[in-house]
């Protein structure tokens, strides 16, 4: 793998996939959506630590571990996320991130 | 859970756990039914119009198609109420082959609509299996007495059609060794199951006044602990003759039911072995000679009535001196019982309603006649 | 064997951003959701290409077959799908169109012009007590309770923290949660308002007279 | 295969492919090999399933198809073929077209990690174990699409069961199972089963049992608790009665597979018949030691291995058969134990069966995690890890000890647990008014 | 609470409340599977068994049934004689719950007196609901109810039955049902001989036993002939050829009576009943009323110009039907005629 693809390829996948996440995550009305982007974006910082870790230090966990402690955490959002999107739906009956515009319930 | 629509399912017409060609309309909230409305009648075959156009002997094979597990119990009725109306006698030994059929046809009901209700809670058959095992052999002896299985067109106006063939007494007594081995099985294998507990315990609960207000009969009214058995509260044929408790539940729910019908199965087994040590020998006596079959029975009216497996099974009969009844009408036990099923079901699960509605055990052609 | 690899990182990019492009794109918001899923799996498949195992199965179990699943419920939970007659984007969805180029170009200049990549895996004499070879599964199990344990413990309790404000955000007091009353509990409940407004009348039915039954207590 | 492979094409035809080749034509062929092993079993299991659960009821089964019925799963599959393939008009085409692909693809993937023999795993993964319960999880995916889909309210029902259902499942599943990969300290599957060497005890937990290839972890009592807590979590992740909900035919039709029909259809009875043969034989190979038993491993090391380079090739041919016969044999009765629950229990309601997963079944597992702890403690802990004081005991006095122990735990946390649960779910009729007092009236 | 009846109590069910369950049940219930899997590999051969195979291989083994076995009503023959032992006395056709038993007398083609025996009966057995009581009510044992029960058919008009087909010779019941024949046989085989009296002709000779009966006859004539005198030779060949002759003059008969009829409609005759092409059922049907209307006419003797016997107009390819109705209405009018002379 790394004498085949030069870390550069992977890099630029990455830094794509964050910007198409990016614009999901800003453009969408659909709070799920929202929640959609920022799960790909999550995906594309974990495989730049992946690479990182493959290309440099292989012999040492700590890519590795960040990534896996990103896993977490987007899951832990992914949970809390959706359990507010559920919660909003059920005080607003609205999922649209633009209709949700007050900060009382 | 978390606050949906309300949705609207039909159960049925076509589904496998209607018991026939039967519809719930259940309205559910998440899986919870706010509201269950019981839409029959697709198997209504205009059978009390038919009837006053038939004389009353021939109406007799009509009512085995009424509740087609039982017909022996519905024959009866019919007898009975013509009899009555009629005023013809019925010998002993009659009496006695009455009562050991319609005991008879307890059991196989009973054993059959166990079966069913524990595969509607999901068991894979097996229960049903066994039932359906006890019960072909029974219906073996109904076919050598009366010549058919399940329509068995075996009673007249003041006894039965024949006699009971040599053949059948030795397979009754083989017939009896098995049956205790059999309820002793069903109960190993389910009464202490802790599945059926859970989806049973509590569940599809109709409390006892409840249950004399919607006018229910039969077991469904004793589990919910009402000790009311025609055969007690009115002995008809020679009820009074026999010793047998009267089982009666004490929540009214499904295990209840499940436990009264198992009980009950013993208690016709008690039965049919008095009815064997009593069983006066008159060869012939199967029927009153004098009973004429064509009968023309007095302008008036007749109720008469049975404790059939699943309730009180009643026939009205109506007669304006023809040979054709002027009035026929059949209280059916499934049909009344079916009353409570939408306010019976309603604050339980979705998959409870298959299990209430097959712990009240109907069968359609009775229901919709 | 190089070409074979290169062949399959190509395949496997252009599924990432194929399936994110659709995941933005898509009006029917399950689509969306499903696409989603073939990208994390093509993310899955890279990590398995860069030799990282234990992640790649890692991302399968958590991304494939929990946060997506998630997604889908929360979806059916919430709406109608289908997303047809409603606008799909924001009004100004071009300014973040905006951004995310500029972003893109703001990274992927320097990642490719400026620097050079071309790292060497560090070699050389291995000394005792260092890890050999490409870390796995064990040596991540070793990190977890050894060197990065306080880490791990923090991952915990975040984990813990989410269960718990999840549910609490999303559970319904019991009080605003609609509960129907079974034949059993509405009877027993008008039996009580009967009977504190007229306490005589709490008999049972079997008692009243005229009852076929002849009993004997 | 590789050597196989490389043998042919390298020294007989004098090729010279490279070795990425050689490997992909040997894995290439594996793969073909499993991937028409799996619709055979299917094919088997439903014949094996009809015919079991027909003895079982007094009956007799299918028996006209062939000698004894054996041709019955094909003409069925022939039936299944030729069948109208349909497609409700307000469905999702695509998304009902990819279902049922989605669901069959995970189980086939997990063929790669089981092994059938000894030497005989097609792919050793050192985290085969997790390998195959991520994949397993995909599944999920395609039950979801598969009942959103279809546009039909019985089928969305069944799907949104299913999948909470799997989802739930899981956890219990691993968790039983991190109690035999803390003894074992390794994923892969290929070590869990060389540890189930020894007679009833582990050699690997006591140096010096003879190893008759009968050490298997159900032996002790960490092991069993963890077998039968993931046996019961393996029926409901293969839908198998009690836990048959998601096809509950008497109250949601058909579930999921609602709006399917012909090759479709067919594909999600073969997903679900495979993965019960997965599960059977995850069962085995974790808790049953796979093709452990007596003689495999004296065949095994008369043959061709790495430490015995130049030993007699039939002996390995011979170990292979020996050892899939005892593999197979135990999956099989672990199917035999999914009929023989089937023909005898009802099946759970949907909130029954989470609470069983949720409230019961994962604390059971715990507190076996806190045994396997205990027994790891004892058994492969020394007085570096501040087990010195055990050491006295000698090797199996210190099994002994852990054996007493988590015995002890587990069967007083059975006892416990059961009663809890039991007195909470048995809501008598009397509390059940008691609760409504609180009620607006 | 113990409920005392007169005789027994009211037992409450015992919920087993207070037990503890951990999971006992269940196993218990898995052993009564177990055994019943170990006990299949017996067959279920004895009723006081619980357990074994208790599937019968249905085309491979069939259970004896038992003589009182009822399924579709049939006609007893005599063996013999071919004599049948129906008298038409239309008892089964009164008793009849679903109405679906219906004879045509036979009368003397000459004198057009009722003879007992059937010229056509016909039993619809797609209505027929196997209650017996035909069998019951016939006072001469000719109803019987067979123990064949492979009646399925695509075809659903296959399923009515006319006299042909409903025959069947003592024999073969005597076969199922021993007992049942022994009881009455003598009493059936007096009554028969009764009947056989009053009969002329072929008239009463089942249907399938008619050419054999005929052979049998020509034989004895001939040899009664052979005895008397060679003179009487020629009455052979004729007596041979009297059946396409009278065939084709009952077919004449018939196409003038349905020009009769038709004529006669617009002044309040019977109706005539046009049944549709190849609805055999409606048309034997049609036939036999048809049949009895001009029965009917006949018998009532009153002036009966406009009282026209109808004939069907029989559907092409329905031979049989065709011709009996034929036969039947150019019977019928023949006798009308005989009578409107008279008159």
């Amino acid at each position: 793998m790394i004498n085949a693809v030069p870390l550069e390829w992977v890099l630029t996948v990455s830094a794509a996939l964050f910007c198409i996440g990016l614009f999901g995550a800003l453009s969408r009305r659909n709070m799920v959506g929202i929640l959609m982007g920022v799960e790909l974006m999550l995906n594309s910082v974990n495989i730049n630590l992946v690479a990182f870790w493959r290309y440099l230090e292989p012999r040492f966990i700590t890519g590795q571990t960040f990534a896996l402690f990103v896993i977490t955490v987007a899951a832990a959002e992914a949970a809390v996320g959706l359990a507010m999107i559920i919660a909003i739906y059920r005080n607003w009956a609205t999922v649209n991130a633009d209709d949700v515009d007050s900060m009382k319930g | 859970m978390i606050k949906t629509e309300e949705l609207q399912i039909n159960i049925g017409p076509q589904h496998p756990s209607t018991h026939g060609v039967f519809r719930m309309l259940v309205t559910v909230d998440g899986e919870t039914i706010v509201d269950l409305v019981p839409v029959f009648g697709y198997l209504h075959r205009n059978h009390e119009q038919i009837a006053e156009v038939n004389t009353y002997l021939q109406n007799m094979p009509y009512t085995d198609r009424l509740d087609y597990f039982n017909s022996m119990a519905n024959n009866q009725a019919y007898a009975m109420v013509v009899e009555k109306l009629v005023g013809i006698e019925v010998p002993e030994r009659a009496e006695y082959l009455r009562v050991l059929m319609v005991e008879l046809t307890r059991i196989l009901n009973h054993a059959g609509a166990l079966g069913f209700l524990i595969n509607d809670m999901g068991a894979w058959q097996t229960p049903l299996a066994f039932g359906m095992r006890e019960r072909e052999k029974i219906l073996d002896l109904f076919e050598m007495a009366s010549g058919a299985r399940m329509m068995c067109n075996y009673f007249r106006f003041g006894g039965v059609v024949r006699d009971l063939p040599p053949a059948f007494m030795p397979l009754l007594k083989d017939l009896l060794v098995a049956l205790p081995a059999f309820f002793d099985e069903f109960e190993r294998l389910l009464c202490e199951n802790e599945i059926l507990l859970q989806r049973s315990e509590g569940v599809g609960v109709l409390p006892k006044d409840l249950a004399i207000s919607y006018s229910v009969t039969g077991p469904v009214l004793r589990a919910s602990g009402i000790p009311y058995d025609i055969r007690k509260a009115e002995p008809y044929s020679i009820y009074d003759r026999f010793d047998f408790d009267v089982p009666v539940g004490s929540v009214g729910d499904v295990y209840d039911r499940f436990l009264v019908r198992v009980e009950e199965m013993r208690q016709s087994l008690r039965i049919i072995e008095q009815v064997l040590e009593q069983l006066p020998d008159a060869e012939g006596d199967h029927i009153n000679p004098k009973a004429k079959q064509n009968v023309r029975p007095p302008v008036g009216d007749a109720y008469a009535r049975i404790e059939s497996p699943k309730g009180e099974l009643g026939f009205y009969l109506v007669s304006d001196g023809s040979e054709k009844p002027y009035r026929y009408k059949v209280r059916a036990p499934s049909f009344i019982n079916l009353t409570p099923l939408g306010d019976m079901c309603r604050g339980y699960k979705v998959a409870d309603v298959v299990v209430i509605l097959g712990s009240i055990d109907i069968v359609m052609g009775e229901v919709d006649r | 064997m190089e070409l074979l690899i290169q062949i399959i990182f190509f395949l496997l990019a252009a599924l990432i951003l194929g399936a994110g492009v659709m995941v933005v794109a898509v009006r029917n918001i399950i689509h969306s959701a499903l696409w989603l899923i073939g990208s994390f799996f093509g993310v899955g498949a890279l990590y398995l290409l860069l030799e990282a195992e234990f992640l790649a199965v890692v991302q399968v179990l958590v991304y494939v077959g929990a946060v997506s699943i998630l997604i889908l419920f929360a979806i059916m939970l919430t709406r109608d799908v289908s997303g047809q007659g409603e606008r799909l984007l924001f009004q100004r969805w071009w300014l973040a169109l905006l951004v995310a180029i500029t972003l893109f170009a703001a990274v992927i200049t320097p990642t490719l012009l400026a620097q050079s990549w071309n790292v060497v895996p560090p070699t050389g004499p291995i000394e005792p007590g260092q890890p050999t070879g490409i870390a796995g599964a064990l040596e991540l199990g070793r990190g977890f309770v050894h060197e990065f344990l306080l880490h791990f413990e923090i991952a915990g309790v975040l984990l813990l923290v989410a269960l718990i404000g999840a549910i609490v955000i999303a559970f319904e007091e019991r009080n605003r949660r609609r509960k129907v009353l079974t034949l059993a509990e509405e009877h027993e409940l008008r039996k009580r308002r009967e009977q504190t407004s007229d306490a005589n009348a709490s008999e049972s039915a079997l008692s009243a007279p005229g009852h076929p039954i002849s009993q004997s207590e | 295969m590789y050597d196989v492979v490389d043998y042919v094409l390298n020294t007989t035809f004098n090729l010279g492919a490279a070795g990425w080749v050689v490997s992909l034509i040997s894995y290439l062929m594996i793969a073909t090999v499993l991937f028409l092993v799996a619709p055979l079993q299917m094919l088997f299991l439903t014949y094996y399933e009809r015919r079991l659960i027909a003895r079982m009821q007094d009956r007799v089964g299918p028996n006209r198809v062939g000698p004894e019925g054996m041709f019955q799963p094909v003409a069925d599959a022939v039936k299944m073929f030729t069948k109208e393939d349909i497609i409700p008009a307000a469905a999702d085409k695509w998304v009902h077209l990819l279902a049922p692909l989605v669901v069959v693809a995970p189980t086939m993937f997990m063929f790669a990690v089981l092994p059938w023999g000894p030497g005989m795993t097609p792919i050793d993964m050192h985290i085969g174990l997790l390998f195959f319960f991520a994949v397993s999880s995909i599944s999920a995916v395609g039950l979801m699409m598969a009942g959103w889909a279809s546009y039909n309210k019985f089928s969305l029902l069944g799907a949104m069961r299913a999948v909470a259902q799997m989802v739930s499942y899981e956890i219990p599943a691993m968790l039983s199972l991190l109690a035999i990969v803390m003894i074992t300290g390794s994923l892969s599957i290929v070590d869990i089963v060389q540890w189930q060497g020894g007679l009833f005890i582990s050699s690997s937990d006591v140096a010096g049992v003879p190893n008759w290839g009968l050490g298997w972890f159900v032996f002790n009592p960490v092991g069993f608790l963890a077998f039968a807590a993931f046996f019961i979590a393996a029926l409901a992740e293969g839908e198998r009665t009690p836990f048959d909900i998601p096809e509950a035919d008497s109250e949601i039709v058909a579930g999921y597979m609602t709006e399917y029909s012909g090759m479709k259809f067919g594909l999600f009875f073969l997903a679900q018949y495979v993965l019960n043969f997965l599960l059977c034989a995850i069962t085995a190979v974790i808790f049953f030691g796979a093709w452990q038993g007596p003689g495999v491993n004296e065949l095994y090391a008369l043959g061709i291995t790495p430490d015995n380079p130049d030993g007699n090739g039939w002996f390995n041919v011979l170990a292979g058969v020996l050892g899939a016969f005892y593999f197979l044999f135990k999956t099989y009765a672990f199917f035999f134990v999914m009929v023989w629950i089937r023909g005898a229990f009802p099946r759970l309601r949907v909130d029954q069966l989470m609470d069983f997963g949720w409230k019961y079944l994962i604390p059971l597992t715990l507190v076996n995690v806190f045994s396997a702890a205990i027994w790891v403690g004892f058994n492969n802990w020394g007085a570096n890890e501040g087990f010195g004081f055990a050491e006295p005991l000698g090797d199996l006095g210190r099994w002994a000890v852990a054996f007493v122990l988590t015995l002890a735990i587990n069967i007083a946390a059975y006892i416990v647990m059961t009663r809890i649960y039991g007195e909470t779910r048995r809501v008598t009729f009397d509390e059940q008014l008691a609760d409504t007092a609180g009620l607006p009236s | 609470m113990t409920i005392q009846f007169e005789r027994g109590k009211v037992v409450v069910i015992d919920r087993g409340a207070r037990k503890l369950r951990v999971g006992q049940g269940m196993l218990k219930g898995m052993a009564v599977v177990w055994h019943h899997w170990l006990k299949s590999f017996q067959k279920l051969d004895n009723f006081s068994k619980t357990a074994g195979v208790f599937t019968v291989e249905y085309p491979d083994e069939r259970i004896k049934l038992p003589e009182a076995y009822r399924n579709m009503p049939i006609l007893l023959y005599d063996d013999e004689t071919g004599q049948e032992l129906c008298t038409a006395c239309f008892q089964c056709q009164r008793v009849c719950p679903p109405q679906v038993i219906h004879i045509n007398q036979a009368r003397n083609p000459e004198t057009g007196k009722a003879i007992p025996a059937a010229a056509e009966f016909i039993i619809e057995y797609d209505a027929c609901m196997s209650c017996g009581f035909c069998a019951e009510v016939c006072p001469f044992d000719s109803i019987k109810m067979d123990h064949e029960f492979e009646l399925s058919t695509e075809d659903h008009a296959e399923l009515t039955m006319n006299k042909a087909q409903l025959s069947r010779p003592v024999s073969y019941y005597e076969r199922i049902a021993p007992t049942f024949w022994a009881e009455v046989k003598a009493s059936a085989y007096k009554k028969l001989q009764n009947s056989v009296k009053r009969r002329v002709d072929l008239i009463g000779i089942a249907p399938q036993m008619v050419e054999k009966v005929k052979a049998m006859r020509a034989a004895a004539a001939e040899s009664e002939a052979t005895e008397a005198a060679p003179s009487s030779a020629p009455t052979k060949p004729s007596a041979a050829e009297t059946s396409p002759a009278t065939d084709k003059a009952a077919k004449l008969a018939a196409i003038r009576a349905a020009n009769a009829a038709k004529q006669d409609a617009g002044n309040g005759g019977t109706s005539t009943p046009e049944a549709p092409a190849g609805d055999d059922k409606a048309a034997k049907l049609a036939a036999i009323r048809a049949a009895n209307a001009a029965k009917k006419a006949a018998e009532s003797g009153e002036g009966s110009a406009s009282v026209a016997p109808a004939a069907p107009e029989a559907p092409a390819g329905d031979d049989k039907a065709a011709r009996l109705a034929a036969i039947r209405a150019a019977n019928a009018a023949k006798k009308a005629k005989d009578e409107q002379e008279n008159s």
